[in-house]
């Protein structure tokens, strides 16, 4: 392993969440991909924040509302640094992925036309689909889906001949939460520039795990969640090209986003508050800068090759269960931290319940993406998940419950 | 630490009985009935797992059933449960039967002591673990649909577990 | 003052914040209209879920996905009372009242046909006048508004001669957020009904102030805003009647919020998870629950009462300044904990600095509130506004702060 | 606790000028030119404050000028400041010179002594109150949009305080 850049002690000693017991055994914390847990530091930032200066934001002309416009704004700075952007005005804070995803949908959507095209893929989460089915009910534009390989990557000759001259947005993950698969954006965005489609991306998986840039990308727009790179709830991004935000009409009217109001029309803010209607999640917004200092003092990479290294060790290990079967790309080199397998056939569900009475957190189900459990052909997976906290040992204790389980269902382990 | 062990195993076992699994592995009564009274299916949203059931009644009686579908160890064996002890009671007496499973898993004031419920008893380690009730209920909602059917009934509909009359 | 019922030295205690200094002196608060400041229950609800319970909700099969959503849902029913709602499942979490009044335009807007009426009021939160700005551009329909009296409140008359059988929805203020002015709901319901109209309130400033019933007062959708509440920014509530939020079409599309999805169309979660899309704002959300009993331990009415006091001594004292003008109904039983005034020429932005520069924590500006502001013919006012936690010594310090501005703009004071 | 009531004087007495609050009571050159080579104006979103400026140039020189609006007294009496110091510069020294004044504004390491700026200098303790620093560049941002366009230049937007060119 690798890890040898990561002092996974001292990081566990940082997460309080760590040192509880479920059921009467250590938590062994394995559905990242759902949520991360949080460090003491992004603990301590909303106690501070709540405790020191809160007040509401940008319209406010004494010294509370002041500090906290100045630590929110830093926020969107850090932020905007984080993922590469051009300037902090591309970034605009929304409750989750869903949202932001969902904001492009309207604004970007408005301008649709019946039989424009939106090209999606075989495995996206349910956020990055229903938007757009919403959108093409709306519109009467099509939904067009880019097909997997067997290996459960995107197949490229079959995207490609998708992409045509009514094709107007074309939005995937770039991670995806089942497969652990690494979408191949740059052919995406050279298939999409020909064509003159919009890409959108969809982080929420991606800007937790890797380095992401997306500058060196040259997508167009992107969405991610703060809860799942170790940020709080209810804190979302959304970036944008600053021109191509700029050009949108706004999503939600109130407080915040406007410049002139007047009874029968109003005229819109400037970048990014034109989007960030009413009083946004300050707290959590400052909080989140703590979560990405975290993030930035580790390193993307360090985590991105700690995660590699658990994968590579949970795929080892998992494939010497016999009966086992796992989803995705065969080896970690394409695919982030997350397998997602059957065993059998034993429900996934027990699966999770008897993990879970050993004190080892996974999900179980379709995890937000139908569509791809029926082209995988299951009902419903179980998935494990890592992030910068766990190690081989949990890794080890999912095997062992893995184990239990299948002495319960009377299968030879 | 053997007391946590202990502790951890019986929960487990309180959820897995022997019985539960011996239904899993081995369904009674799969299938459906071509000339069925009335049938029904349900599922539930947060796993997609779902059961259908094929009911024949003669007299006010279940005379047949039958049941379908595809979902966790619980919801399984559940519904197998169901249909072994259903054939042959009178349309009350299902629904009483039901009422008294419903409560088992849902209400922490039941006391197994009062009512003989044969091997439906093995469910009763389920209520122990909340997120796998909608498991163990899901046969019966859809059976009380059926049954509210068959008695002339507004079939009541389910805000959680979407359920719905196929035939009748 | 009816402080008696309240004890509002122990209740300090229980703010944080209450005890730091702003520019050397003990901060005096008193701009609660914008947003409230956190007992130490919610910030310490916050760290207790994010060390103990933090993961996502609904889906999960482990421990910890079935505590957080046990407390999730806890936190529904508990505002439900808190409103009066007939059932949780009319409780819907938002990110702030400003979501909720747009979910409720896009949503209930869609069936709008051109030349629909929608009835607003002179005084509205660009909150509650934007998003139906856009929807009226959207679908076509006009906007009527409600006038107002010399005394600042709703023209009845006027009001009574804007319903006709084109009024589709009438979207109030409960309580004006700058002249405090308590809507006459019952009139405006009875009209409403006359013409099946829906009854939309904006009780952002309400909810926190005053007993609220959603079921005594006959409308048919409610907003508030947790953050003005005690509660934590992030979270907002759309309450409405179960049959009507049926009815609706979804808002946001993505996880949570589906039942089947396929590939071309999905169908929606039952309520309210249909209006819930993605990761909610779980963490917040939890803790509002410790807002919701603390507001219930004191008890609403109290609370009202304590408003009432310190409004009625507010108004005394300020109108004792030779130039000071206070808006709003003149006496405090119709209005809430709200004083907004100019004083003098002095620019409302001047008082609001030279306040702060001794502790003071005023607003000054618009207040979101433009066209009220020309009725008013008024740039901007500064505002007072209080809650529990306040006592007349800090309407004391808010008169010496202003007799200071008064001398320095050379005004004899 | 005199320190603390001394050192919050200081601040204020920083900000309000004895300089600013005369320009303020007796604004210089309120007014428009019907005659300008140029106007524009601009606006303070945050607190919808406006400033309007006219300005006649002769020979690359600013001979007149006269300002409109209304808002806070920072806001007003920069505009009248700025209407008494600019009558008479070329376009380039006015140009330079509001550079210097934006500078003292937002720039920590900005020397006063560096530059003479006469009544100008009163505004230098606006910088120290964040939230006004806006209400000090209003009428500097309208003068740039102007002189830009008096230099041909194509006039640069800003985001948080839209100003535009009205007539010239
Ligand atoms: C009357 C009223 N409506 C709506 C709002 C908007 O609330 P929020 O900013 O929390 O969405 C406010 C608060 O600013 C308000 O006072
Ligand atoms: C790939 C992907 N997209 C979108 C989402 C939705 O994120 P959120 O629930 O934070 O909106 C998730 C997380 O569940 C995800 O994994
Ligand atoms: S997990 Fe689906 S019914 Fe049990
Ligand atoms: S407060 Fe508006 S410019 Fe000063």
């Amino acid at each position: 392993m690798t890890t040898a850049a990561l002092d996974i002690a001292a990081i566990r000693a940082d997460f309080p969440i760590l040192s509880r017991e479920v059921r009467g055994r250590p938590l062994v914390y394995l559905d990242n991909a759902a949520t991360t847990q949080k460090p003491r530091q992004v603990i301590e930032a909303l106690t501070h924040y709540y405790s020191n200066t809160n007040a509401n934001i940008h319209r406010g002309l004494h010294t509370l509302a002041e500090e906290a416009t100045a630590a929110y704004e830093a926020t969107r700075s850090k932020t905007a640094e984080f993922i590469g952007a051009a300037h902090p005005q591309e970034i605009v804070f929304t409750r989750n992925t869903t949202e932001s995803l969902n904001l492009l949908a309207y604004t970007l959507g408005a301008r649709l036309r019946p039989d424009d095209e939106i090209i999606l893929s075989a495995l996206e989460h349910h956020s990055n689909l229903v938007p757009w089915q919403l959108l093409a009910q709306r519109s009467g534009a099509k939904l067009r889906f880019i097909e997997l390989t067997e290996d459960g990557e995107f197949d490229l000759d079959q995207a490609r001949s998708l992409f045509n001259p009514r094709t107007r947005i074309v939005s995937v993950a770039h991670m995806s939460n089942v497969l652990g698969a690494i979408a191949p954006v740059a052919d995406l965005v050279e298939f999409a520039r020909a064509v003159d489609a919009t890409v959108i991306l969809d982080a929420a998986q991606s800007a937790p795990h890797m380095p992401v840039d997306v500058g060196a990308l040259g997508v167009d727009f992107a969405a991610f969640s703060a809860h799942k790179m170790l940020g709080p709830t209810g804190v979302g991004v959304l970036w944008g090209k600053r021109e191509l935000l700029a050009d949108l009409d706004p999503f939600l009217g109130g407080g915040e986003m406007i410049s002139v109001v007047n009874r029968e029309e109003s005229t819109w803010a400037a970048l990014p508050h034109k989007f960030e209607a009413g009083t946004p999640n300050i707290a959590d917004v400052i909080a989140f800068s703590a979560a990405l200092d975290y993030l930035s003092a580790v390193g993307m990479q360090t985590v991105r090759d700690h995660d590699y290294a658990l994968t590579a060790y949970a795929m080892e290990r998992l494939s010497t269960i016999e009966g086992m079967e796992i989803y995705g790309p065969p080896g970690p080199e394409r695919r982030g931290a997350v397998v997602a397998f059957n065993y059998a056939d034993i429900h996934a569900h027990d699966i999770a319940t008897i993990l879970d009475s050993g004190g080892v957190a996974v999900r179980a189900g379709h995890h937000c993406a139908q569509p791809l459990m029926r082209v995988l052909q299951v009902p419903a997976t179980a998935r494990a998940s890592f992030y910068l906290y766990n190690r081989e040992s949990e890794i080890d204790a999912l095997v062992d419950g893995l184990r239990e389980a299948g002495s319960r269902f009377g299968l030879s382990v | 630490m053997p007391n946590r062990e202990a502790r951890n195993a019986v929960d487990l076992d309180d959820l897995y009985r022997d019985v539960i699994l011996d239904h899993y592995r081995q369904p009674r009564n799969r299938g459906a009935l071509e000339s069925a009274s009335i049938a029904a299916e349900g599922f539930n949203p947060s796993c997609g797992d779902e059961i259908q059931l094929s009911i024949l009644l003669e007299d006010e009686t279940v005379s047949a059933l039958r049941f379908g579908g595809s979902g966790c160890s619980i919801s399984q064996s559940s519904a197998s449960m169901l249909t072994e002890a259903l054939a042959g009671r009178s349309l009350a007496d299902a629904r009483e039967l039901s009422g008294h499973v419903q409560d088992m898993l849902t209400d922490d004031g039941f006391d197994l002591d009062q009512v003989d419920l044969g091997d439906l008893e093995a469910l009763s380690g389920v209520a122990r673990f909340p997120v796998r009730i909608k498991c163990g209920l899901l046969a019966w909602k859809v059976l009380d649909q059926a049954l509210a059917r068959a008695a002339g009934e507004e079939p009541r509909e389910y805000d959680d577990i979407p359920t719905r009359i196929t035939s009748n």
